[in-house]
This record gives structure tokens, C-alpha cells and sequence, in this order.
């Protein structure tokens, strides 16, 4: 919870073209990807944008297809606010918010076709990979959902499958990639005001209306979220895909 | 699982007709009807197509556990379920991610039109189930939850309209905007948003989308939905008088 | 909860052989059935008694026979007291009143084999037809007991067995009937003060000292629950039975 | 699960003479003993037959949570419960539906007779715990949580008595009406009645029936149960006095 | 909870070398162990250990092995704090004294190697038996650790083989006993001041600044498990074990 | 489940060698940093070998629920968690047993070194995450919990330094107690202690051991595990000047 005080502070600072921590609206906070940080993990990465720190890992696992898609793989994605990144965030199951992020980011990649699904398959109809995907804030200073796109990512970019050998799943050497057919990232707004600022702070989001996520996927809108209590105007969302469209271009050069 | 017995059809539409006959701006026949729970202090149902939800608000009335009032305004707390039999194979009881997630943008996108700071630490809580499921569920039941909140005399900045729009593919592959998906669209097209207006306030209160769209077929698909959302804007205020108009209720 | 003024007046009423609502003491609120009223179900019914309005729903599913009924299906019921039905239900786990629900009516049904689960074998120990019927009230004015075990059975009786085809279930073009053997029905009766009064309204409950539920098929008794913190006069259980082999005649009409 | 090696029997009753040679009217031999839990505010250890139960009452005493509290009365509560390896298949640990049920029908037969208007705002707690289970463990526990109440010297108007009573069929398939069911009766018989009754008050606190069973044989059956509840009624005074006959406690 | 007065009472006797129960430091309360208490357990016993008194059973089930043993049967053990048992115990899942208590007591059997899982195969890495030992306290006044194990190695001693006929577990004419290679018992000690005292009932342990449970199986240390807000001095800890195998030769006797 | 690929090794050390090549006194090669989780009031990276854990410190801070409140000091209360991906099959998300009973006794540990009576009805809360597990997990999750709250500027008796100790076999099945486990050691070896003092006080503040050891081997293995905490509360302590040492933090 922040004083109103402050929350003035940032409302002014937009109102006037710029940020408390000195960023233009359109400006992202620094970036940092650093991949194959859990050597338990097929595929790991850690992502920092700005204060937010978030870790994805990804396990390979055996598992059934869906009958209606029985000789495709299977990717899931969860996330958890875990309460060492907030102060506010508390142990227990996963709230509202948690279960909103992870499924926000497994759409943007599912939908982007990010996993090429049909390459998972060991036996169709009976077993299939299933990858599971967990994405874990380390400290969270807003934007969790572009640092766990991101995450998600890096980690699924450099994940290698296990072996499939006598009906059971062997991790030792892995060399074969994870099979991904596309890169996608995204890119999140936040209305404060009539401004829409990108890559919001944990502070911003608090005194923004709305949340606005697009995810991008070679130039075309794989996935949209609003968050929020207020709303969005119909030309706030048309600037914010031309923005989104060119911050995707610099986000996806971190995954290489 | 059951077994889906309809394979990826050839076409969602073909010479501008959609697979149910219906043009791509063309919602499905829909059929609104506040007062159904009487129990509740408002409630409505909508039937969209096959799909059909009721919606049923209590309160403002106190709010339990105590630790989530907030002193400066009501708090509005959709519970969004599906029957166990509404849908092709059974929903196990309880809510799943799905709808946890749901009911939390549909309590975002009603927050905005409830004048919320007239109770404050109270709840308005709003229940929306889902009898029949065939696509387009969570924005039929925004409509029923708009309607309910009406009809139990909350006071609101304007009404909810929503529906959804996407992609349709034709025989040559090619992708048109449609409005108010059914369930072979929602499948197999290219594109799912659900969308909600406030039309009198001119702001959009709820936005998803997963699916492959340009900016271009996006901003063609929205105009489309807010024509359509005229017509539903109407039914909705048609069907909140119609209790009054027969003299009834 | 009901103002004790309210309750005076109820248990008044009853005393001078007559109810709030102008009933007799013997006196069913109207009802009404109607089935089909969910394609995507096996079954489905609404029932409205009076006030109280349930909806009820079976999907048939394929599960395992219990060892030692290896040739036999398998009925589940379950009731969900939802929110939406009455001011002081709930959202959460189903608690201890909506299990006592759903048990008696199971009980009901299942005691009077009203299906032939014999018929529901597909693989003797391995596979047979689960029916899965729920009830939910859509709005609760008292006897969810008899208007849910109507509302089961005029589900049950208008449901359509899915194929079993390629180890998979096919839900299109029903045409079997689920096979049911016989009919129940269940007739409830709340104690105010010395007098049984016949379904009882949600507010009649609330001032009653306990509640009968007394299940009937072809004349026979199949199941019997008490309910509420008061007790029963012996001559009041077999006043019971004989209104309630009474109204079972009424009700049945209501299952053609 | 197990097999049951136990297929349907060819009759459970023949010549006036049940499986394990009881009579129709006869209970079997019963244990009661009280004060089985020290640290309790009472207890007793009820056994039937293979049926063994415990009851331990701790109140009144503060009620948690505090939106629970009845401001002009005690609230008691009863948590049935069966160790998991009181049965033949292990139990899994936590209540089950069946479980719930029955805590739910005994705290009502219980609060019929416990003096609860003399201590508002208190939880009187009673905890049935199924040790060995061989049919009629309900009525066993009622007995058991009855005397663990007098035990507890929480103020009643009468004790509980309970026990089941039944249809048995003979070899030609006829039924017959007994009481007191053991498992092969309660598994294959053609009715189960669990009752409880307060002797004194002539009132009834506990009826639940699965089966079929004419009015008649109902009243047949109440009739031979009214009768062993007084031999049970006795067992119970008797086992509640004995402490203080030895001179011990 | 107990009153200050109490607490300084059992201070003030272990302080001058004595109880308020009038044991000494180094003395055990009586101990009563009886086999074969629940017929339909494979095995059962209830154990008093002064006013502490707990019931354990067994149950044999089918289940599959671990996949890095997969010749083996499994042990489970599981402990509920019963609310029965004691006025402060509450219903509802196990909290971490419960789960505490059960993996102290799992770890000193099974580290122990009392049971011979290599008998416990059926059909190598599909099929094994797995024993269900479960732990309730009766009646709770301290001291829970050692009653467990006790109870726990009664219940196995006494325990007997289900058949497996036809892919069925049929628990008839039970002949064959549970395979039992070792015999483990525990010795629990509370810090209270600068003492050790041994078999803590329930108010010295809640006054107590630590408990030291020791597993000791044919003279040696199988399990240690240190519990409680305070500490333990290293020459504690060392007069511990020497008072822990003393004490083993004794309750070692209870179990024949 | 994954195949283990590592069936039992010959031997786990071999003329004072063990498989890593440390010797049996000497500890893996650890790093330990401050303040890297910027948002707690302290914080701690530890990793030692393979093993990496993070701890975060919030608190003293209000208490929720009330009812746990303790009028006359603070609550510390430790949750220790693994990631799905820090182990070689996936952890399910939500705490098991393992973990609520590790949480325990590290909240036991840490709570006499916390000169807790300075926050009355407070919380400290402390979060040990395991991001990579490979064998004493527990320890490590100690020794960054004692410098997280050292961070946080949280009064404390002492720092608490925390190591594992066991035993090794050779070559011919003969044990030798060796420190600070790793993987193989864990899985195979003959006993396993976690172990934690307060080097100043001289005090044991955890002590669990699974295995089979006599005193003596485990009076042994506890010199050794002494001797070693030696240098490991040096690195804490260095650990914990370092961010003023570079002026920064």
C-alpha cells in the first residue's frame, strides 16, 4: 500500500510527460536475462526488469495426451507469488492474482504456438511429454507478467529434453532441444490518468486504472489481458498495440 | 474424456456466411430476463444461442471475512461457476483456474460501473452460473451480472454490454472478423476476444484475447462489436423494463 | 434468519390447523417439471415447488466397478447449496447441510434401484457407466429434499446412455434409454409444535423442531431421514407414513 | 479394495435364529465403561459385538470460530470419526461425506437433550471415534457420546438411547424384523433403521432408513427396538454408577 | 496451558532432582502394551505409557514401488492428533506437531530397517504391498514419540500377511506375519533447566526449553530428533544417548 | 518418477578421498551473500556445492492471524519451500510434509537466537526458498536464514551456523564420519545429521539424524562438525560486512 502522497507524486509525474524514477511513459526499466541457472531444471532462466526479479524453470514429464489431441504434447504453466518477493504477498494456495499471471503467460505462449506440441509425442493416444513450466518472482517491483514472458522463454529457448528409455524418463546428458517454433514476448501498460505508461512499477500499477498486456508474436497480437478496476479507452488500446509492436522488436533480442 | 467426434471443419464461413447462417456482424438470437431468482436482490438471465447463464446479486450487504472490507467503498465479488453438466464433459465441482480467473475480470469490469463508494465496507456479490455452455460464456454472463446489478437497484454509471469477436477462417483459408462466437468458432478460428463496453461512457471494461490477430483485424472486429453492442445495449434495457411494463413483478 | 414475530405468527398458523401462506397442513405447494432443459446433460430437469426451484443434471461417464460389484455401475450424487439460491448459502466446499442433501436423495434412489445398474457394465472388474447426477438449487424456499429427488429422478428418467465406441465416449445422437427400473419420490413433513406439516417452507423449517424425509416406492418405505435439533413423537412417524404414501401417489404423476 | 469373500448369504435368519444365533429381539452382548479418556471431561468406551467405540466430551467450553457462537445457548458438536484401520479397507484420514452426515444427525439427536440453554455462548464438544467397526457404529457412538455427556456431568434431560433394527430374510426370502444389526445383516439385509430414542421423554432423536420396509414391519421393528432400548437404557445407568459404586474415580 | 505457579512448581522439583510426579530425573512412568486390540487391522496395539496412551494399527494395501527400488515395499506412517486426546488438540488436517510426530516415528522404524520391504514385492516395479501404520493418541499427557514407536513396533510384531488371490487382497485366515528384521525403540528426553528428564509428561514438556528424542536399535543410533524453542548443551546431548540405551534394554523387553 | 540412473557406487570414500575429492573435514566450496532480495527487510543467497538456497527476512511486522498473536514476544515463523524445478522429479507445488516439518525446526532454531521479547505480537517472518537442491538443503537454508535476519538488522544472541555430518563407507564397507554431505553421500551413506550450533553461546539449536551410528561415531562426527563451523560463521560474518566493506548496499 502506498500514501497518497506518493500516489499524487506518480500521478503528477505522468501527468507531466515523465516517472518518479525518472523514465519517460514509453521507457522500459534495464533488462537482464541470464538462462541455465537451475542445473536440476531442463531449462531455467532468471529475468530482471528493473527491481523485478523472476526465475522459470521448465521439467519434462510423462504424461496422457488430451483425447481430443492425442498425439500432441502438453505445456503447463504456473506461477506462484511466492512471499519472499513482497511484502505483501502471502503463503498458501495461489490467489486470484497468481493464477491470472500464469495463465496469462501460458496463453501468450501457447497461443503463439511457441512449443511445436506435435514433436512431444512418444506414443499417440497414451503418453506424451507434458512440460511444466513454473515461473516464481525473486522480488517483485511490477511488470511480472513481460519478466515471466520472458522467463518463460529463456527458459523453454534452452531447455533439452530427457531420454525416454525402458518406459522411463532418463535426465542424464541431455542434448536434444525442446522443440520451439516461434519467439514471443510481451508488453504491458499501465493507465495512470489519460497516459498509458509501459513496463509499470509495482507502485504505478497501484495508482493506474487499468492493465493492459499484449503479447506479440512476430508483429501480430498473440494475446491481450486487462487487469484492473477502471477501463481502458478505445484509442488507449490502439496506442498501446503500435508501442507494444515496437518494444517487442528490443524485448525479443534478449532471447537472442 | 469424450471422444470430440467433429474434426477441424473446412470452413467457419464461407460467402459470408458462418456455419449457424449467420452473417459475420450477426449475434445469435439472445433472450434476457431479469427477476428469475427470486431469492436474490436482483438477478437475469441470458440465453445466447445454446449458451445460458444466470446471473443473481445479494447485497450491498455486510461483508464476511472481515480483514477484505475496504472503509471507502463496496467491494463487488463475482463468483463465476459452471454446473457440472453444462458442458460436454463433466466439470468437476469446485472452481478450477479457469474460473477463478474469470470471475476475477468480470469483478473488475463491473467494479467500474458500480457507484461503489456509496457502501462502503459493504459486499455486492454477484453470482453468475452457467446452465449451458457453448462458447462465449463469460461475456453472457457480464451481460446477466450488468442486468442483475439493475435489477436489484444498485446504482450504476451505465449498463455492461459484451460479447466476443475473432477470426473465422473461409475454404481458402483466409481469416474474416466475426462477432458473438459459437462453439466451432471459438475451436477452431484464429482469434477469441472477449470484450466489454460501457456504450453511454465510451469505455472498454473488459479485454482478452488469445489467438493471432493484427492490429488492422482487431480494430475491424472492435467496430464490429460495438455496432453489435448496440443491439444487445437495447435488449438489456428492453428486457430491465419489461417486469415494469406488464405491470408485474 | 426470520424476526421472532415472524416465527410467532408461523407456529400460530399452524397451531389453528392452518399456514402463513394459506395452506392446510397437508398441503403441497404447486409443482411444476420440466426436462431436457440442458443439451449438453445425459438428463436434466428443472422442479419448482412453490418457491424452491432445483435443477438437476446427469452425465454418464466411464469409470471402475467397486471389487466387489464387479459387474455393476455406479450412481454419484452431489448437491452444491449454491450462492446464487439463497441469501445465506455459502460460495466454498459443499458443507454438512448440502451433504446430508445429496445423500438422502442418493439413498432414496439408489435403495429403490431406481436404476438398473446391472446395465451399466461394460467390462466386468474393469469398466462400466458412472452416472454422475447433481443437483443444485436455483432458488431455496424449503423441501430441497423432495424437490430434488424429483428433479433426479425426472432427469434420470428422460436420460440417454452416450456410446462406448474405440475405448472412447461418443455423446452424439443419443438414443438409448439410461435403464431405470422404478420410481421414488420423497415426501418431507416439518414438526411445529404437535403438528406435521407437509413441505414445509424455508421459514417453516427455521421454526420447526425437526424435520422427516420419508422416501417412497410402489407403496413401500426406502428411506426415512430425520432432521433437526427436536425430536419426534412415535405417533408422529407413523402419521408420516400414511400422508406420505398419500402425497407419493400425487408426486408420481408429476414422472408420467 | 478387498475382495469380500463373503457372498450373499442363502439366509440371514432361519428358524427364529439369526447368524450368530441371536434371537430377533436380542442385542448383542454389550460392554459400557465411562471415564476411558483421563484427560476428557468425560468419556465412555461402548463395545457391541465386534462395534467398539470411544466418546470423549471436552465443555462447555469457549467456542472457536467466534461467527459460530449461539448467544442464548451451547452448540454441541459431535466429530465422528473412524481410525483408518477400523475397517476393512484402510479409511483415508479426514471426514468423508458419510462421516459428515452422521456427526451432522447425532449433534441434532444430542441437542435435543443436553440443557443447552444454560451455557450460552460455549461449545459442548464430543468427539466419536470408531475403534472397530462391525455395522451399527452410529448407534454405538450415540450410546457412547450420551453417557461421555452424563460422565461429563453436562446437565440432560434424559439420556440417549440408540441401537439399529432391521430386515432379515430366512431361507425361503421372507423378511423378518430384527434389531441390533451386525455386518452381514446390515450389508445383505432388506432394511436398516439407525434410532435413537430418550427413554423417559418417549421421543425420537435419531431416524434414518435405508431399505423397504412396509409401515407395518417399520412398526413391527420400532416395537422390538423400543423394547431393547430399555435393557441398553439400563446398561447405561448401570455403567454411569459404577464409578462411584467401586468408590474410585 | 499451564499457570506460572505449575511451571516453577516443575522447575523447582527437577532442580532439586526429583518430579512433581515423585519420579527421579532417570525414571520412566509405567508402561502397558497390548497386541491384537482391532481384529480388523493386520495388526494393532495400544500402548499407556503413564497417562499417555496411544493405539496404532496396520493395514496392508496394494500399491507400486518406487521407481529407484522398485523391489520393494513401502512403509507409511501417519500420526493424527486426535481431538480427543487432549483438550488443546483440534480437529481438522494435521498440523506440524502431527506430521512432526509421525515422520520422527516413520524415520526410527524404517531407518532402523525394522520392516523387510524386499519381502513386500509382488511383482517387481508394478506391484508391492504397502503398509499403512497409523497413529492416534487415546488419551495425551506427554511423551507422544516414545508411545509411537512402541505402539508402532507392537502393532508390527503382531502384524500378519494379507494373501493376494487373483489380483485381489483377501484378508482372511491372516497367517503369515509382516516380515520384522529389527527391533527399534525411543527414548525421549526433556531440558528443563540444566536437567535431562526422561519421559516427559506433557507439563514438563511445555515448560521445558527442549526434547531430545532418540531412536536406539541393537545399541546404536538410528534417528535423533531435537524439538522446542530452546537448546541443548553438547554434554546433553552425549549423557542422552548414554541414558537412551540404558533405557532402550528396558522398553525393548515390552516388545517380548 | 525418474530412473536413477546412479545405482549404489562402491564406495562413497577411498582412502580419505571422497567421490568430489574434498577430504572427510572439509566442506564444498560455499558462497554466501546479503541483500539480494531487495524488497525484505533482510536477506541471504547461501550456496554450498550444488545446493543453493535464498532466504528472505519480513519483520518484525503485525501478526495475522490474531490468534496466533504472543502478547510477550515475537512469532518467528520460517516457511521453507523448494521450486517445482530445484529437484530432479518436478515438487508439486504446495508444502508436504517434508517441508512443514522442516519449517519447524529451523523456526525452533532460529527462535532461541532472536531476542524475540523486544517485539511483542509481532511476526518475523522468514521464507528459506530451495532454488537448487542437491543434499543438505536444510542446513544451508539455516545458515541463510541466521544472516538474512543479521541483515535485517533483527537482534539476535548469535549467529546460527549449520552444516550436515555422516558417514561415508570405503571401499570395504568400513564407515567414516565425514561433513557437509552431498548428493550420493545423502542418498547412500550411513547416516545423516543436521546439525546447528550457536558458536558464541556454544549451544545445539538443531539436531535430526537418520541413520545408524554409535555415540561415539556421532561424538566424532560432531568435533568435525565444529571444527568446521569455525570457518563457515567466519564466512557469515564476512558474508555480512561485505556490503559496507564496498561502501555500497
Amino acid at each position: 500500500m502506498i500514501s497518497n502522497l506518493e500516489a499524487k507524486r506518480i500521478r503528477d509525474a505522468v501527468a507531466s510527460g515523465t516517472r518518479t524514477d525518472g523514465r519517460g511513459i514509453d521507457d522500459f526499466r534495464p533488462i537482464k536475462v541470464e538462462t541455465g541457472v537451475v542445473a536440476k531444471a531442463e531449462g531455467s532462466a532468471t529475468v530482471s526488469i528493473g527491481g523485478t526479479s523472476v526465475i522459470a524453470g521448465i521439467k519434462m514429464n510423462l504424461g496422457t495426451p488430451f483425447p481430443d489431441r492425442p498425439s500432441e504434447g502438453v505445456l503447463m504453466t504456473g506461477a506462484e507469488l511466492s512471499p519472499m518477493a513482497h511484502n505483501e504477498f502471502e503463503a498458501g494456495p495461489p490467489r486470484e492474482d497468481a493464477i491470472e499471471l500464469a495463465r496469462v503467460i501460458d496463453r501468450s505462449i501457447r497461443e503463439a504456438g511457441v512449443m511445436d506440441v506435435s514433436k512431444l509425442c512418444i506414443t499417440e493416444g497414451e503418453k506424451v511429454w507434458m512440460a511444466n513450466l513454473d515461473i516464481y518472482p525473486l522480488n517483485a517491483d511490477g511488470n511480472l507478467f513481460d519478466a515471466g514472458v520472458l522467463a518463460g522463454m529463456a527458459a523453454l529457448n534452452t531447455a533439452k529434453m530427457p531420454e525416454y528409455v525402458d518406459e522411463q524418463v532418463v535426465r542424464e546428458n541431455l542434448k536434444k532441444q525442446v522443440p520451439v517454433a516461434h519467439q514471443v514476448v510481451s508488453v504491458t501498460f499501465a493507465r495512470i490518468g489519460d497516459a498509458l505508461v509501459v513496463d509499470p512499477t509495482r507502485d504505478e500499477l497501484e495508482v493506474s486504472e487499468a492493465r493492459l498486456t499484449v503479447g506479440v508474436c512476430e508483429g501480430k497480437l498473440v494475446a491481450l489481458q486487462k487487469g484492473g478496476d477502471g477501463s481502458l479507452k478505445p484509442e488507449m488500446v490502439e496506442d498501446a498495440f503500435k508501442r507494444a509492436l515496437k518494444h517487442s522488436q528490443k524485448l525479443l533480442k534478449h532471447l537472442k | 474424456m469424450s471422444k470430440m467426434s467433429d474434426d477441424k471443419p473446412k470452413f467457419l464461413i464461407k460467402s459470408g456466411k458462418r456455419l449457424d447462417g449467420r452473417k459475420p456482424d450477426e449475434v445469435r438470437p439472445m433472450e434476457m430476463t431479469v427477476g428469475v431468482i427470486p431469492n436474490a436482490d436482483g438477478s437475469a438471465m441470458v440465453v445466447c444461442g445454446k449458451t445460458k447463464v444466470i446471473a443473481a446479486v445479494y447485497g450491498p450487504r455486510e461483508l464476511h471475512p472481515r480483514h477484505q472490507v475496504l472503509n471507502h467503498k463496496a467491494r463487488v465479488r463475482v463468483k463465476y461457476n459452471m454446473l457440472s453438466f453444462s458442458v460436454e464433459d463433466r466439470k468437476r465441482p469446485g472452481p478450477g483456474r479457469r474460473e477463478v480467473e474469470i470471475s476475477k475480470v468480470l469483478s473488475e469490469a463491473l467494479e467500474r460501473v458500480v457507484l461503489t463508494d456509496r457502501f462502503p465496507m459493504c459486499a455486492i456479490d454477484v453470482f453468475v452460473t452457467v446452465i449451458q455452455a457453448d462458447a462465449s460464456t463469460r461475456v453472457a454472463g457480464l451481460n446477466a451480472a450488468s442486468m442483475a446489478l439493475a435489477d436489484a437497484g444498485v446504482p450504476m454509471r451505465d449498463l455492461v454490454v459484451s460479447l466476443s469477436f475473432g477470426k473465422s477462417y473461409d475454404e481458402k483459408g483466409a481469416g474474416h472478423m466475426v462477432v458473438d462466437l459459437e462453439k466451432e468458432e471459438d475451436n477452431w478460428g484464429m482469434g477469441d476476444v472477449a470484450y466489454a463496453v460501457a456504450p453511454a461512457l465510451n469505455e472498454i471494461l473488459l479485454l482478452q484475447m488469445d489467438g493471432d490477430l493484427t492490429p488492422e483485424e482487431f480494430a475491424k472486429g472492435r467496430q464490429m462489436a460495438d455496432e453489435a453492442a448496440k443491439a444487445i445495449y437495447d435488449m438489456q434495457k428492453q428486457a430491465l423494463k419489461a417486469p415494469y411494463q406488464e405491470g408485474s413483478k
